[in-house]
């Protein structure tokens, strides 16, 4: 709302399943943010208020509508799980709010649901299926076989993955959808077996990929095919056993231990979250820090205003490198490719991933939709 | 009649909270409430638990926001339309789920309501875990656009009247009479000559219909419909708002909801956010061993008032 | 009264109920006088509990039929042969606990009525059902206790509602499962003089182990043994059985016996 | 009377289910070897009598002497182990066992019990019927096993409830040899009776109560001289 | 290559295999609710939480103090069971002669406080638990590789159900619990002290929650809603084996690993919804379950 009172919502998975991935982490990653602006905007405080999801659409769409429109919220960020991005996106759509996506994977924010007030940092599957299978295929491991949750981001982790197969000349052998929340893998890793590929492809998240990599090792799949993890964050990797896990490459927005810029910002946010950083909480600062830095600029939290001026100002930061914000709500940056570490490779438990090559965001993002430029 | 005070009484608050409270919140604890109620009116007073009535819940919605979004019908028609769809779930579920007693009705409701999840979650129209999001809320006969959240919440609330006017209705109706006696002695009941479950397959599609009024309500509320309201927890929450509020009593349900659905808004916000499910759960256990019968069920101690 | 036509108000017909391994009731031919009371007896474990159960289609038979009125109501459900008019009571006091004494008494009125399933009226229309109810508690001497909550109640006051609630069905045919067991001596006398009066328009089925009750109102006594009947007459002619003795009666038939004599004597 | 054939002192009882006060300050004695009946009408609280001192009410106060033991604070397990056994009105059969499992259930609380073989020599039906489920038995055959299943623990004290209801009368006749033999045995039993005739020859004396309170001590040898007063409370 | 059909045929044994290890961990998982559900009708909404806590106890007595897996086999039921015992002595005894809706209200309550209190200080994401030296590696079978720790998991289960089931079942504490679950007021006039038996009964159920939390913490991530997801799996898996027939759930736990096992071969999308299919069938065929008693 244009009332000259900036207010931050910061919708967050407090007590679930991505509650390490964007817990308490990304309030405290927005806290940050606003205190390193300097807690003023436009001559008032920046208020943030935060709130969990419990990543049901119906909860968050029922806290965005009170948020702005009972408590005069400006702008809404965090938001991991695509349906509680895409429930608040929507009630944002229809009162002229701000979405700052930054847990996210689905693509459909920046084209099928586009939007003018979407904004999307961090990642998306569409960078995400680039950055791992691209690199892979192009290496010789043509045939592939997909786990894929039996949720929508799994459905389109696989079916952009499976489109980077086959353009570059790979073949998709076969593939099982797991229910959500699936303990037991070892079926799975059979038919995988059976299968006779070459990679493994884990188009799931959190504890499924951690339970499908477990019984992977379990069942000796990991001696006979490569296994490739779509959507690994941090605190997955770190759950994993390094001596199963080791060697897996996989894509990211962001590592903590990248240089002297990112380990600076990720200290202090180790120091007062109590673990290292996962992508989307450095997102979340980042996309935070534009913003403000945006309605500073533009002297007015107008929404269209800001829009305007967030999307003509190259973010820039440690989180960004080499970015853009396109007209339609993507923010295009740098990805990286990584290798997790085999046990004698870590320093300390911290030390999880080794940077096998910086991915330049236009390799990484597909190209602007035109009915979404909103230029 | 004393109740009859407490009713109007409530209505006054009612009509006046907008004022002070945000509308689509009470819309929100309304519908739960009514939500509640169905479901109490089966195991409160036909002595059903229903472990599956988030099927009913979320066919509501889904039906409702399907048809706003897809059809061009006005609000009230696809309310009740979903109501009807509610109703004829519940009428093949509770022929299914009538014949089983105790702990196998509530495992046999609970299973098919965990199919009927299956179904949402498959089926191409729902958009799985995305659910049918921007669902208009529509212009009520045409005419009132219930756009505005004020003007939405009476709507609501004219619906939670009529709903709760019915459950009070059915409760003291000849119908509930016979449902006493059966929940009293089965058997007996058979013995003289009365279909038991023919009487408890209608209490249960009542309930059902009710609880999709519910969902469909909640939809246009909200302008969503997602798997949160077909998934299992949503069935496990009414138990506990019914539990909490006092089982068997007109009011336990609506305060039991008012008091859940409160507690998680507030809890969800701010510093407690991350102590939701622990505050959540501690509050069922001290519910329990204090106030057993509910917060009705205690306040009727102190006032022996038999409605 | 008796419609010359049907003299039998029930017939079974080879009725025979095998539970696993064991048969409970064999091949019985039971033929009920309209207008009797017809008392059904034999030692524990005859079978007169599941001869009751299959009439009453509490239990589904082997094989057999049931005859009321001449239809076959066999295939029937339980409900269905209660509104034909066959009602039974059970071996254990069967009441609505928490119901009122006088509302135990209306649900059995109500269903004649034709509106239990209305859930959309009041059930204020019931109060027009509260005399009748009230005659009935007073015909078992139960007015006092008409707004009491029927749990309360003494065991043989349970008993007495239990029937008001049977005859307010004015059912053609009652069935009655040990009506007197555990009453005192005042309890069955009035019950037994209770069943004595209410048959004066109906026919009655009843198992009985109290002697003294069997003797006073049976008209006609079958006596089961072992699932099959052992034999079928009057209490004077039954009790005389040998057989029956040994198997059931003991000696107690001479005391009973001696005791009916020495009524009629002064 | 000497104390030590005192196999049950009751003063002053009181017995409570909930709120209801149900005995209002009982006081009776039962000695060794003798057979007691308590009479009354329905519901003037025999069952209760016994529950209570099984300690099976809601809350109970004032005294209960049981072979010299004093037993109100006692916790209801330790009860039966005093040598009592307890045959309630209900019957108590289990559904989840079968008649001989039934049988076989409670733990012996003496040595000297009735044999297994002695049992299904009373009561035939039960042999006959012994892996059957217990609830599916018919009710004159529960209430056999009931009676049946106490017999077998050796308790020397008896408390029954009701135990001819149901029974045919042959098997009635038959259960009072038995209670006579128990009594010649050194069984010491408390006996509610709705069924005087069946009481009256084998009971060495007769309580009777009404409204939770014990209003008459009738021996065996009044009775002719009591019939009026009986009359008058039971309508015998 | 050899023949589609050899493929087929080899992957369908995989499959029934795996289907019945998964499901010999289901029985004992569902043997401790048979117990406590099935037999002391309590609706323990938090066997969930216990089943986590063992596993979260094996590991974090791993982490700070060493103590081994085959250690932590015996020392974690033993918790946990305690734990269980203290719960009944002090939260559902007191509610004992309640509807049986109040246990729900009230573990489903303690469920929620486990679960949220491990979430807080170990996060959600899982932590992993090494498998023991002496079970590592796995057996060439002709087709399939078949780790030893699963094979192990057969043993160990087919061992712990047996003997729980004829403990329950053939002896004479079996059948006081039995009856005393069915009317323990007449137990106890009957000389047996029924509370004890129904306190320590319970700690026993929660103890093999924890036990199969223990067995559970090498092959999946150790995360506090590991519980949860599983819970009314389990409870279905009891009431379609039938209430208070503890071999009913035993085989019904190993009857529906294998049920899930091909449904994740043929219909993947629905393994976690086959189960109450089944369930739907069977109480519409077996109104008390597949090998319950009918009342
Ligand atoms: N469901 C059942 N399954 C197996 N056996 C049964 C079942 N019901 C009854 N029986 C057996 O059938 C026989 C007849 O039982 P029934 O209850 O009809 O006897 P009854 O003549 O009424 O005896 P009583 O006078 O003792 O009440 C009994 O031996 C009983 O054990
Ligand atoms: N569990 C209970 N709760 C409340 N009141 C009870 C309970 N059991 C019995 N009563 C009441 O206590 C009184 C005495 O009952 P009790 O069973 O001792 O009577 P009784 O003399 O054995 O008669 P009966 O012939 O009916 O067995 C009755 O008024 C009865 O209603
Ligand atoms: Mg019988
Ligand atoms: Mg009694």
């Amino acid at each position: 709302t244009t009332d000259g009172q900036v207010k931050l919502g910061i919708l967050a998975d407090m007590g679930g399943t991505y509650a390490d991935i964007c817990g308490s982490g990304c309030v405290i990653a927005a806290e940050m943010a606003i205190e390193d602006f300097g807690g003023k905007v436009l001559g008032k405080p920046i208020e943030m208020v935060s709130a969990d999801s419990q990543l049901k659409p119906d909860v968050a769409s029922a806290i965005a509508r009170k948020w702005v429109e009972d408590e005069g919220v400006d702008a809404i960020g965090g938001l991991v799980s695509s349906a509680v991005s895409g429930a608040v996106s929507k009630v944002n759509a229809d009162s002229k709010n701000i979405t700052l996506i930054s847990g996210s994977a689905s693509n459909t924010f920046t084209t099928k649901t586009c939007s003018p007030y979407n904004v999307h940092w961090t990642y998306n599957v569409v960078a995400l299926a680039n950055g791992t299978v691209k690199p892979m295929v192009q290496a010789g491991k043509k045939k592939w076989f997909f786990i894929t949750a039996d949720y929508s981001f799994g459905h389109a982790l696989e079916g952009m993955a499976s489109k980077v197969i086959n353009e570059n000349g790979g073949e998709v052998l076969g593939n099982v959808r797991a229910p959500l929340g699936t303990t037991d893998f070892s079926s799975y890793i059979l038919q995988a077996q059976a299968s006779g590929a070459d990679v493994v492809a884990l188009a799931n998240a959190g504890n499924d990929t951690v339970n499908a990599l477990k019984a992977a090792a379990e069942f000796g799949l990991t001696e006979q095919m490569d296994v490739a993890g779509l959507l690994v964050f941090t605190p997955n990797a770190q759950a994993m056993d390094p001596a199963t896990a080791g060697g897996m490459r996989l894509t990211s927005g962001f590592y903590w231990d990248m240089d002297d810029e990112t380990r600076q910002w990720s200290k202090r946010f180790e120091q007062r979250h109590g673990a290292i950083p996962s992508m989307i909480h450095a997102g979340v600062y980042s996309v935070t820090m534009h913003y403000l830095n945006a309605v500073k600029a533009a002297g007015t939290d107008d929404t269209d205003t800001v829009m305007k001026t967030m999307k003509a100002t190259k973010p820039n930061d440690f989180f960004a490198r080499n970015a853009t914000l396109r007209p339609d709500g993507r923010m295009v940056h740098d990805m990286l490719y990584v290798e997790i570490k085999k046990k004698d490779e870590r320093k300390d438990k911290n030390d999880i991933y080794k940077i096998i090559k910086v991915i330049p965001g236009d390799e990484a993002y597909s190209p602007m939709l035109p009915q979404c430029n909103f230029s | 009649m004393n109740n009859m005070k407490l009713n109007l009484f409530l209505l006054a608050l009612a009509l006046l909270a907008p004022t002070v409270l945000y509308p689509v919140f009470l819309a929100k604890v309304l519908c739960f409430a009514l939500f509640a109620c169905a479901f109490n009116l089966l195991l409160g007073f036909a002595g059903l638990l229903s472990f599956g009535h988030a099927a009913f819940l979320g066919t509501g919605g889904y039906v409702t926001g399907y048809l706003m979004i897809n059809s061009g019908l006005t609000p009230e028609i696809a309310i009740i339309l979903g109501t009807l769809a509610g109703g004829l779930l519940g009428a093949i579920f509770g022929k299914l789920a009538v014949k089983r007693e105790g702990i196998y009705f509530a495992m046999v409701t609970l299973a098919l309501a965990q199919l009927v999840f299956f179904f949402y979650l498959q089926a191409p129209f729902t958009n799985g875990e995305d659910g049918l999001q921007g669902v208009p809320r529509g212009a009520l006969f045409g005419l009132i656009d219930l756009s505005n959240n004020m003007v939405m919440y009476y709507f609501v609330l004219t619906i939670f009247v009529a709903g709760y006017w019915l459950i009070n209705r059915t409760v003291h109706s000849p119908f509930g009479q016979v449902l006493k006696a059966i929940r009293e002695n089965e058997d007996r009941a058979t013995s003289l000559g009365y279909d038991v479950n023919q009487y408890k397959w209608l209490a249960f599609v009542i309930s059902a219909a009710l609880a999709a009024l519910a969902g469909s309500t909640k939809t246009l509320v909200f302008e969503l419909a997602s798997l949160t309201d077909v998934h299992w927890h949503m069935s496990g929450e009414v138990i506990l708002m019914t539990l909490v509020g006092g089982v068997g009593t007109i009011f336990g349900p609506l305060l039991g909801a008012g008091f859940i659905v409160t507690m998680q808004n507030y809890l969800s916000g701010g510093e407690m956010g991350n102590y939701i499910h622990i505050i959540m759960g501690a509050v069922f256990v001290i519910c329990v061993l204090s106030f057993r019968s509910g917060i009705v069920g205690q306040l009727m101690k102190f006032k022996r008032n038999n409605f | 009264m008796t419609q010359p036509t049907q003299d039998f108000i029930l017939e079974t017909r080879n009725l025979t109920k095998a539970f696993k391994g064991f048969t409970a009731v064999d091949d019985v031919n039971l033929k009920i006088q309209r207008g009797d009371i017809h008392a059904l007896i034999g030692p524990n474990g005859a079978g007169k509990t599941t001869v009751f159960n299959l009439l009453t289609k509490f239990l589904q038979p082997t094989s057999g039929s049931i005859l009321f009125n001449g239809d076959d109501i066999t295939p029937l459900k339980p409900a269905a042969i209660a509104r034909k008019g066959v009602i039974r009571s059970f071996q254990i006091s069967a009441v609505f606990p928490h119901l009122s004494v006088l509302e135990n008494v209306r649900i059995a009125l109500q269903r004649k009525e034709g509106n239990s399933f209305h859930f959309w009226r009041s059930e204020r229309i019931l109060n027009r059902l509260n005399d009748k109810a009230m005659a009935l508690l007073e015909s078992v001497g139960l007015e006092t206790f008409a707004n009491s909550i029927t749990v309360d109640l003494s065991y043989g006051r349970k008993r007495a509602l239990e029937i008001a609630t049977t005859l307010a069905l004015e059912p053609e045919l009652m069935l009655l499962d040990e009506p007197t067991q555990g009453m005192g001596h005042e309890d069955v006398g009035l019950v037994s003089d209770l069943i004595k009066k209410v048959s004066q328009e109906r026919t009655i089925l009843m198992v009985e182990h109290n002697l003294h009750v069997v003797s006073k109102l049976a008209d006609r006594i079958t006596v089961l043994q072992r699932g099959a009947i052992l034999t079928e007459g009057d209490y004077a002619s039954v009790s005389a059985d040998p057989r029956v003795r040994e198997a059931y009666m003991g000696t107690e038939a001479d005391d009973v016996n001696a005791e009916a004599t020495a009524e009629a004597a002064s | 009377m000497s104390s030590h054939r005192e196999k049950i002192r009751i003063n002053n009882l009181h017995a409570f289910y909930g709120e209801s006060h149900i005995l209002h300050g009982i006081d009776m004695t039962v000695n060794q070897g003798e057979l007691v009946t308590l009479l009354g009408r329905n519901g003037s609280g025999r069952s209760t009598t016994l529950k209570a001192i099984m300690n099976m009410v809601g809350e109970r106060s004032g005294q209960i002497v049981i072979n010299g033991h004093e037993t109100i604070q006692m916790p209801a397990h330790k009860i039966a182990h005093l040598g009592l056994g307890f045959c309630p009105e209900e019957r108590g059969i289990f559904s989840s066992l079968n008649v001989e499992e039934n049988l076989m259930l409670p733990p012996n609380v003496r040595s000297d019990g009735v044999s297994l073989e002695e049992i299904y020599d009373m009561f035939p039906n039960l042999y006959e019927r012994r892996t059957s489920q217990g609830t599916r038995l018919s009710g004159g055959e529960q209430q056999m096993l009931a009676l049946a299943r106490i017999l077998r623990t050796g308790a020397n004290i008896l408390l029954l409830d009701e135990i001819t209801e149901g029974l045919a009368p042959v098997i009635v006749q038959k259960l009072g040899e038995v209670l006579s033999q128990l009594k010649e045995r050194g069984l010491t039993i408390l006996l509610v009776e709705q069924n005087f005739r069946f009481a009256a020859p084998i009971a060495d004396r007769h309580y009777v109560m009404e409204h939770g309170h014990i209003v008459e001590e009738v021996h065996a040898n009044e009775l002719a001289t009591k019939t009026e007063l009986l009359n008058t409370y039971l309508g015998v | 290559m050899a023949t589609l059909f050899d493929i087929n045929l080899f992957a369908l044994f995989g499959q029934l295999l795996v289907g019945l290890i998964n499901g010999s961990f289901y029985a004992l998982l569902s043997l401790g609710l048979a117990i406590i559900f099935g037999l002391l009708k309590i609706i323990n909404f938090a066997q969930g939480a216990m089943y986590m806590l063992g596993a979260f106890i094996a590991l974090l007595a791993l982490k700070y103090m060493g103590i081994n897996y085959w250690f932590a086999l015996i020392l974690v039921p033993l918790t946990v069971g305690l734990i269980g015992i203290l719960m009944e002595r002090f939260l559902i005894r007191p509610i004992a002669n309640e509807d049986h809706l109040y246990s729900l209200l009230l573990t489903f309550g303690l469920a929620l406080i486990i679960q949220g209190v491990f979430t807080h200080a170990f996060g959600s994401s899982g932590l992993s638990y090494p498998v023991p030296e002496a079970l590592k590696g796995g057996t060439k079978l002709p087709f399939m590789y078949l780790p030893n720790y699963r094979a192990w998991i057969i043993i160990v289960s087919v061992f712990v159900c047996a003997g729980t089931w004829w403990m329950i079942e053939k002896t004479k504490l079996g059948a006081y619990l039995r009856a005393g679950t069915e009317n323990p007021q007449l137990m106890q006039a009957f000389g047996i002290n029924v509370p004890l038996i129904v306190t320590l009964t319970f700690g026993f159920g929660v103890a093999l929650a924890g036990f199969a939390g223990v067995m559970a913490a090498p092959i999946y991530s150790v995360s506090p809603d590991m519980g949860s997801n599983i819970l009314i799996a389990v409870f279905a898996i009891v009431v379609i084996g039938g209430m208070g027939s503890i071999g009913g759930a035993i085989i019904t736990g190993l009857g529906m690993g294998v049920v899930e096992g091909l449904t994740k071969y043929f219909y993947p999308e629905a393994s976690n919804t086959v189960i109450f299919l089944v369930m739907v069938i069977v109480l519409l065929l077996k109104p008390a379950g597949l090998f319950g008693k009918e009342a």
